[in-house]
C-alpha cells in the first residue's frame, strides 16, 4: 500500500525531483533546488540565533556584560552590505579570521608535518618479507610524491633525478585510482538512503 | 609548569623556523632570487590554445566557483593567474576566449585580468566581456548546467580548468571531452582530481596549481611562499630518509626528538 | 595608523598570536584569554551564519523588482518564501528547531532535498564511470588499474566469490594510499601552515574584501 | 557507424534506467551476501570495546541531510555498542543539521527502551555549536565557561552527567563521523594534538584515502569507512541495518558500472583499432 502520510508524499516528490537532474535539466529540478537554496538559508538563520542565544545571550542575561562587545562585533558583520560603511565588516571578520587560523595552524604543524614524517621514520624491516615491502612502498610514496611538488629546484625534475618526482606522479595516480573507486562507492551509499525510502516509506512495498 | 608544554617542543621550532622562512622567502622573491621550473602543464595550455586556432574554434577557460573570502581564495588566485596568461596567449594568437563566470566578488577582478591582456596585446577590439565572461550563476548545479550548455552549443577546442573545483568537475570534464575538446585540469581539492586525471590531456595535482600560476604572475607573494614550502618540503624528505635508515638500523634517536 | 586596514590587520595578527602562544605555552593568563576569543568566536559564527541569507535577499529580491529573464523571479520569490516560512516557524514558536512544526517540515523538505541532491551525483558516477574510466594514455591507465580492484573489492558479490578481490582492496588502501596521501598531506599541511603565517603577519589580505 | 562505436555512446537515459533497476530489485529481494569486514572500522570497534565501564565519550555527529543515508547507520551502530557497554555520551554537533539528525538517530537507537538510559544521567545531547574548530576547541577547553543549557535550553545544573565534565580530561575518548573535510581535520588538531585524546573518526569514502594518514600516524584509532565502514559496524555489534541492505544494492549497481566500464574501454579501443586500420 502507498503511503497516506502528507509529509511522506512531499518528500518523495522532492526526491524524485532532485534526481531528475541526473536524467536532464528541467523546470522540476530548478523548483527543488531554489527550494533548497531557500530552506538551507532559512534553517541557518535559526540556527544562527539559537546560537547567540545559547552562547551569547545566556552570558550576558548572567551578567557578563563584556559579551555586548561580541553583539556589537556580530553586527559589524552586516555592515559589509552598507555601500559607505562596509570597512566595518572587516573588525568582526579579522577577529574571526585570526581565530581561525591560529587555532588550526598551530596544530596543523605538529599533526600534518611532524607527526606525519615521524611515522616516515620508523623502520623499513618488519617481521616478515610481505611488511618489509609494504613498508618500503610506503616510503618511496612519501618521499617521491613530495619531491614532485618541488617546484624551486629544476635539478630534480631534470637528468639523473628525474625518474624521482615522476615515480612520485605514478604512485599518485595510483592512489587517486583507488579514491575514485571509492568515491563511487560514496555516491551509491548515498542513494540507497533514497530508493530505501522511497520502497519502504512512501510506496510500501518492502 | 613547564613553560613550552611537553611534546611540542619540535613542532613549535618547526613553526617558528616557518615564520622565518616565510619572511626570508618572500623577501628573496621580491629581489628575484627565487626561479620556479615551469610546469609541463604551461606548455599543455599552449598546445591547446594553438590547436584551437588552428581548428577555428573557441577555448573556455573555467576558474571555478571560489570565492576571495573562503579558504579555496588561493586556488582561486591560481586560477585567475592562469586566466590572465591564457587571455594573452589568446589574444596574441587568436584564439577565441570564452570564461564564464560564477562569484561576484571574483568577476570585477577575472575581467580587468582579461582587459588587461587583451589591451597589453593590442586587441581590446576583439574582447567582447559580455558575450565572453557572462555571470551564470553563483549556484552549484546552475552554474554547471550552464557550462555543460555553453560547451553543448559553441563546441570548443581547448578547455582549461584551473581552481577549485567541486562535484561539477566530472559534468564538466565529460561534457567538454564529448564535443571533443582537449583539455587542461587542475586543483588543489584533490577528492576531485580523478576526474580530471581520468579525462583530461593534461592534469595539474595540487599544488602544481600554485605553482603555475606564480610563475605566469610573477608575483612575490606566491613565488616567496612557493620557496618557503619547497625548503619545508626538502628539510621532510631529509629527515625521513635518514630518520628511516637510522631507526632501521636500530637508532631511534630521530623518531625521539620529532616527539619531543 | 588606518583603522579601515591596519587596525583589522592587526587584530587577526593579536587573535592569531594568543591562539598560538596557548597551544606551546603554559601560561594561564594566555589559556583564559584563550578561552574568552573562542567562546566569542562561537558567538560571531552564529551572527555569520544569517550572512548567507541577506546575500539571498539582495540578488533574489533585485531579480523580483526587475521581473525579466521570463519566469525566474518566480522561482526567486518561491525561493524567499521558503526561506521565510522556515525562519518564522523556527522562531516563533521559542522552540528554534525543535518544535513539532518545524521537524516536520525539515523531514518533509529538507531532510529529502539535502540528502538527494548530491548523492544524486550518483547517477552521473555511473555514466561518467562509462565515458570517462577508460585507459586511453598510461597515466589514465594506472588510475584504471586501481579504480577497477576497489570497485571490486568494495562490491561485497566479488569477495563473496573470491576473498582475495577484498584483500586486495585493503592492500592497496594499504601501503600505495599510505604512501602518496602521507606525502599530498605533508604538502597541503606546509602550504596551509604558510599561508596561515602569511595571513597573520598582514601579507595576505583578501579576507578583507576588494573594493 | 560501426557496432564498437554505437557501444561507445550508448545514451545517458539508458544508462540511468539500468542503474535504477540496479538498486530497486536488490532493495526489494536482498542477497543477505557475507560481509567482510575493515581494519578501519575493526580498530574503532576494538577501541570502543577495551573502554571501562563508565568512561564519558564526547561524539560529534558532524554531518547533515545529505550525508544521513551515509553515515547515520554507521552512527546507529555506534551507538547500540556504546550504551550496550554502559559507556557515558556527550553529543554534541559541528554540523548545522545535527540537531535534526540527532532524532533520527536515537529514534532507532531508543536508549531508554534498549538499555534503559536515562537522559541527563547517561547521555546528554549539547546541540549545535558553530565555528567548528572554535566549537571543537570550546567545548575541549573550558566547557561550562561555554555551554550553559543542553539542546534543549535545560540548564547544565540540572543534567548530573555533566557535574563532573570540565574538558578534554573528563573524556576517555573523542569519535565523530563527518561529511566535512574540516571537521575531520579539525578533531586530529584540537582533540589529538592538543589533548592527546583517543579519537575515532568517520567520513565519507569519498574521503577516506585523505583522511587515512591519520589513521597510519596512529592519531586516529578508527576509521569508519562511509557506508563500508557502517556495514561492517553494524556486522560486528550484531545491528544489521539500512547499511547492511545498502550491501546488497551495492553488489548490483556496482556490478553494473563494471560492465559498463567494461563495454566503454572494449569499444573504445576496437574503435580506436579500426579507425587505424583504415587510415
Amino acid at each position: 500500500m502507498v503511503s497516506t502520510d502528507a509529509q511522506i508524499w512531499i518528500a518523495a516528490f522532492f526526491t524524485i525531483a532532485a534526481t531528475s537532474y541526473a536524467f536532464r535539466d528541467n523546470v522540476v529540478f530548478k523548483f527543488a533546488e531554489n527550494t533548497f537554496i531557500g530552506v538551507a538559508a532559512g534553517h541557518a538563520i535559526v540556527m544562527g540565533i539559537k546560537n547567540i542565544r545559547d552562547y551569547g545571550w545566556n552570558h550576558l542575561a548572567q551578567g557578563e556584560m563584556i559579551y555586548i562587545v561580541v553583539f556589537i562585533l556580530g553586527i559589524l558583520l552586516y555592515a559589509r552590505f552598507h555601500d559607505k560603511y562596509y570597512w566595518l565588516y572587516r573588525y568582526p571578520i579579522a577577529f574571526l579570521v585570526g581565530n581561525g587560523v591560529g587555532i588550526s595552524i598551530r596544530a596543523a604543524i605538529h599533526s600534518d608535518f611532524v607527526k606525519q614524517i615521524a611515522q616516515t621514520t620508523s623502520p623499513l624491516i618488519a617481521a616478515d618479507a610481505f611488511g618489509t615491502i609494504n613498508n618500503i612502498i610506503t616510503f618511496v610514496g612519501v618521499i617521491t610524491a613530495l619531491s614532485h611538488f618541488i617546484f624551486t629546484r629544476e635539478d630534480i625534475h631534470t637528468g639523473t633525478l628525474g625518474w624521482i618526482p615522476r615515480v612520485g606522479r605514478w604512485m599518485m595516480l595510483l592512489a587517486f585510482g583507488a579514491s575514485f573507486g571509492n568515491t563511487i562507492m560514496s555516491r551509491f551509499g548515498m542513494y540507497q538512503g533514497r530508493i530505501i525510502f522511497l520502497l519502504r516509506d512512501w510506496l510500501q512495498i518492502v | 609548569m613547564a613553560l613550552i608544554t611537553e611534546g611540542r617542543v619540535f613542532p613549535l621550532i618547526a613553526f617558528i623556523l616557518a615564520w622565518v622562512a616565510t619572511y626570508v622567502a618572500v623577501g628573496m622573491g621580491k629581489e628575484g632570487k627565487i626561479h620556479i621550473r615551469r610546469i609541463p602543464g604551461l606548455d599543455a595550455i599552449e598546445e591547446v590554445i594553438g590547436r584551437s586556432v588552428e581548428m577555428g574554434r573557441p577555448v573556455f577557460d573555467i576558474i571555478g566557483m571560489g570565492q576571495f573570502t573562503d579558504i579555496y581564495a588561493t586556488q582561486t588566485i591560481a586560477g585567475l593567474s592562469i586566466l590572465s596568461y591564457v587571455a594573452e596567449l589568446c589574444a596574441r594568437l587568436g584564439a577565441k576566449l570564452y570564461a564564464p563566470q560564477a562569484r561576484v566578488d571574483v568577476m570585477p577582478v577575472a575581467v580587468e585580468l582579461v582587459r588587461d591582456a587583451y589591451r597589453a596585446e593590442g586587441k581590446l577590439d576583439e574582447l567582447d566581456v559580455d558575450e565572453q565572461m557572462p555571470y551564470l550563476s553563483g549556484t552549484q548545479f546552475a552554474w554547471a548546467s550552464g557550462i555543460i550548455g555553453m560547451a553543448a552549443r559553441m563546441k570548443p577546442a581547448g578547455n582549461i580548468m584551473i581552481g577549485p573545483f567541486w562535484a561539477e568537475s566530472m559534468m564538466f570534464a565529460e561534457s567538454f571531452d564529448r564535443v571533443g575538446a582537449m583539455q587542461v585540469g587542475g586543483t588543489a581539492r584533490t577528492y576531485q582530481i580523478p576526474f580530471f586525471a581520468a579525462l583530461c590531456d593534461y592534469v595539474l595535482i595540487g599544488e602544481e596549481i600554485f605553482a603555475a600560476g606564480a610563475y605566469v604572475s610573477k608575483d612575490p607573494q606566491q613565488i616567496g611562499s612557493i620557496a618557503a614550502q619547497d625548503w619545508y618540503k626538502m628539510a621532510a624528505i631529509i629527515i625521513s630518509i635518514i630518520g628511516a635508515l637510522l631507526s632501521t638500523a636500530g637508532i631511534n634517536i630521530i623518531t625521539e626528538i620529532l616527539s619531543r | 595608523m588606518d583603522y579601515k586596514r591596519d587596525l583589522p590587520l592587526a587584530i587577526t595578527f593579536i587573535v592569531g598570536i594568543i591562539a598560538v602562544l596557548d597551544y606551546y605555552t603554559g601560561v594561564q593568563a594566555i589559556t583564559d584569554t584563550f578561552t574568552i576569543i573562542k567562546n566569542w568566536g562561537v558567538v560571531l559564527q552564529g551572527f555569520a551564519l544569517g550572512l548567507g541569507a541577506v546575500n539571498l535577499f539582495r540578488v533574489h529580491g533585485r531579480r523580483i523588482s526587475q521581473r525579466r529573464e521570463g519566469s525566474d523571479w518566480l522561482f526567486s520569490g518561491w525561493l524567499l518564501l521558503m526561506l521565510t516560512v522556515f525562519v518564522v516557524v523556527g522562531l516563533s514558536t521559542g522552540q528554534y528547531d525543535q518544535g513539532p512544526t518545524y521537524s516536520w517540515l525539515y523531514n518533509a523538505i529538507y531532510l529529502p532535498l539535502g540528502s538527494t541532491m548530491y548523492s544524486s551525483l550518483a547517477f552521473y558516477m555511473a555514466y561518467g564511470a562509462y565515458k570517462v574510466l577508460r585507459a586511453r594514455n598510461f597515466e589514465a591507465g594506472l588510475l584504471f588499474i586501481t579504480a577497477i580492484l576497489v570497485i571490486l573489492g568494495n562490491t561485497p558479490v566479488f569477495p563473496a566469490i573470491y576473498p582475495g578481490f577484498f584483500h586486495m582492496r585493503e592492500w592497496i588502501f594499504g601501503p600505495i594510499v599510505s604512501g602518496a596521501y602521507r606525502g599530498v598531506r605533508i604538502g597541503i599541511g606546509i602550504g596551509a601552515v604558510i599561508l596561515g603565517i602569511r595571513t597573520l603577519l598582514g601579507m595576505e589580505t583578501g579576507y578583507l574584501g576588494r573594493r | 557507424m560501426s557496432v564498437w562505436e554505437k557501444l561507445t555512446a550508448v545514451p545517458r537515459e539508458v544508462v540511468m534506467t539500468l542503474v535504477v533497476l540496479a538498486m530497486i530489485i536488490p532493495a526489494i529481494r536482498p542477497l543477505g551476501l557475507p560481509i567482510l569486514t575493515g581494519d578501519m572500522s575493526r580498530a574503532w570497534y576494538n577501541t570502543v570495546e577495551q573502554l571501562p565501564e563508565g568512561s564519558v565519550v564526547l561524539f560529534d555527529i558532524g554531518y547533515g541531510s545529505g550525508g544521513y543515508p551515509s553515515l547515520g547507520p554507521g552512527n546507529i551502530a555506534a551507538f547500540h555498542q556504546m550504551f550496550e557497554k554502559n559507556l557515558k555520551l556527550v553529543i554534541m554537533a559541528t554540523a548545522l543539521e545535527g540537531t535534526m539528525m540527532y532524532p533520527l538517530i536515537m529514534e532507532e537507537v531508543k536508549p531508554e527502551e534498549n538499555y534503559g538510559a536515562v537522559y541527563g544521567e547517561d547521555y546528554v545531547f549539547l546541540g549545535y555549536i558553530a565555528g567548528e574548530q572554535t566549537a571543537m576547541a570550546g567545548v575541549l577547553g573550558d566547557l561550562k565557561s561555554l555551554v550553559s543549557t543542553d539542546y534543549q535550553g535545560t540548564p547544565i545544573s540540572q543534567l548530573p552527567l555533566l557535574e563532573n565534565i570540565n574538558g578534554a580530561d573528563d573524556f576517555a575518548l573523542v569519535a565523530y563521523l563527518t561529511t566535512a573535510g574540516g571537521v575531520a581535520e579539525g578533531w586530529v588538531y584540537q582533540a589529538y594534538s592538543q589533548y592527546n585524546k583517543p579519537l575515532l573518526g568517520g567520513c565519507l569514502s569519498m574521503m577516506t584515502t585523505s583522511i587515512k594518514p591519520y589513521y597510519d600516524s596512529g592519531q586516529l584509532l578508527g576509521l569508519m569507512d562511509g557506508i563500508k565502514g557502517a556495514a561492517d559496524l553494524e556486522f560486528l555489534t550484531g545491528h544489521p541495518g539500512d547499511a547492511i541492505v545498502s550491501s546488497d544494492i551495492l553488489s548490483f549497481t556496482q556490478t553494473l558500472v563494471l560492465v559498463f566500464i567494461a563495454i566503454g574501454n572494449i569499444s573504445f579501443w576496437m574503435t580506436r583499432k579500426t579507425k587505424e586500420e583504415e587510415s
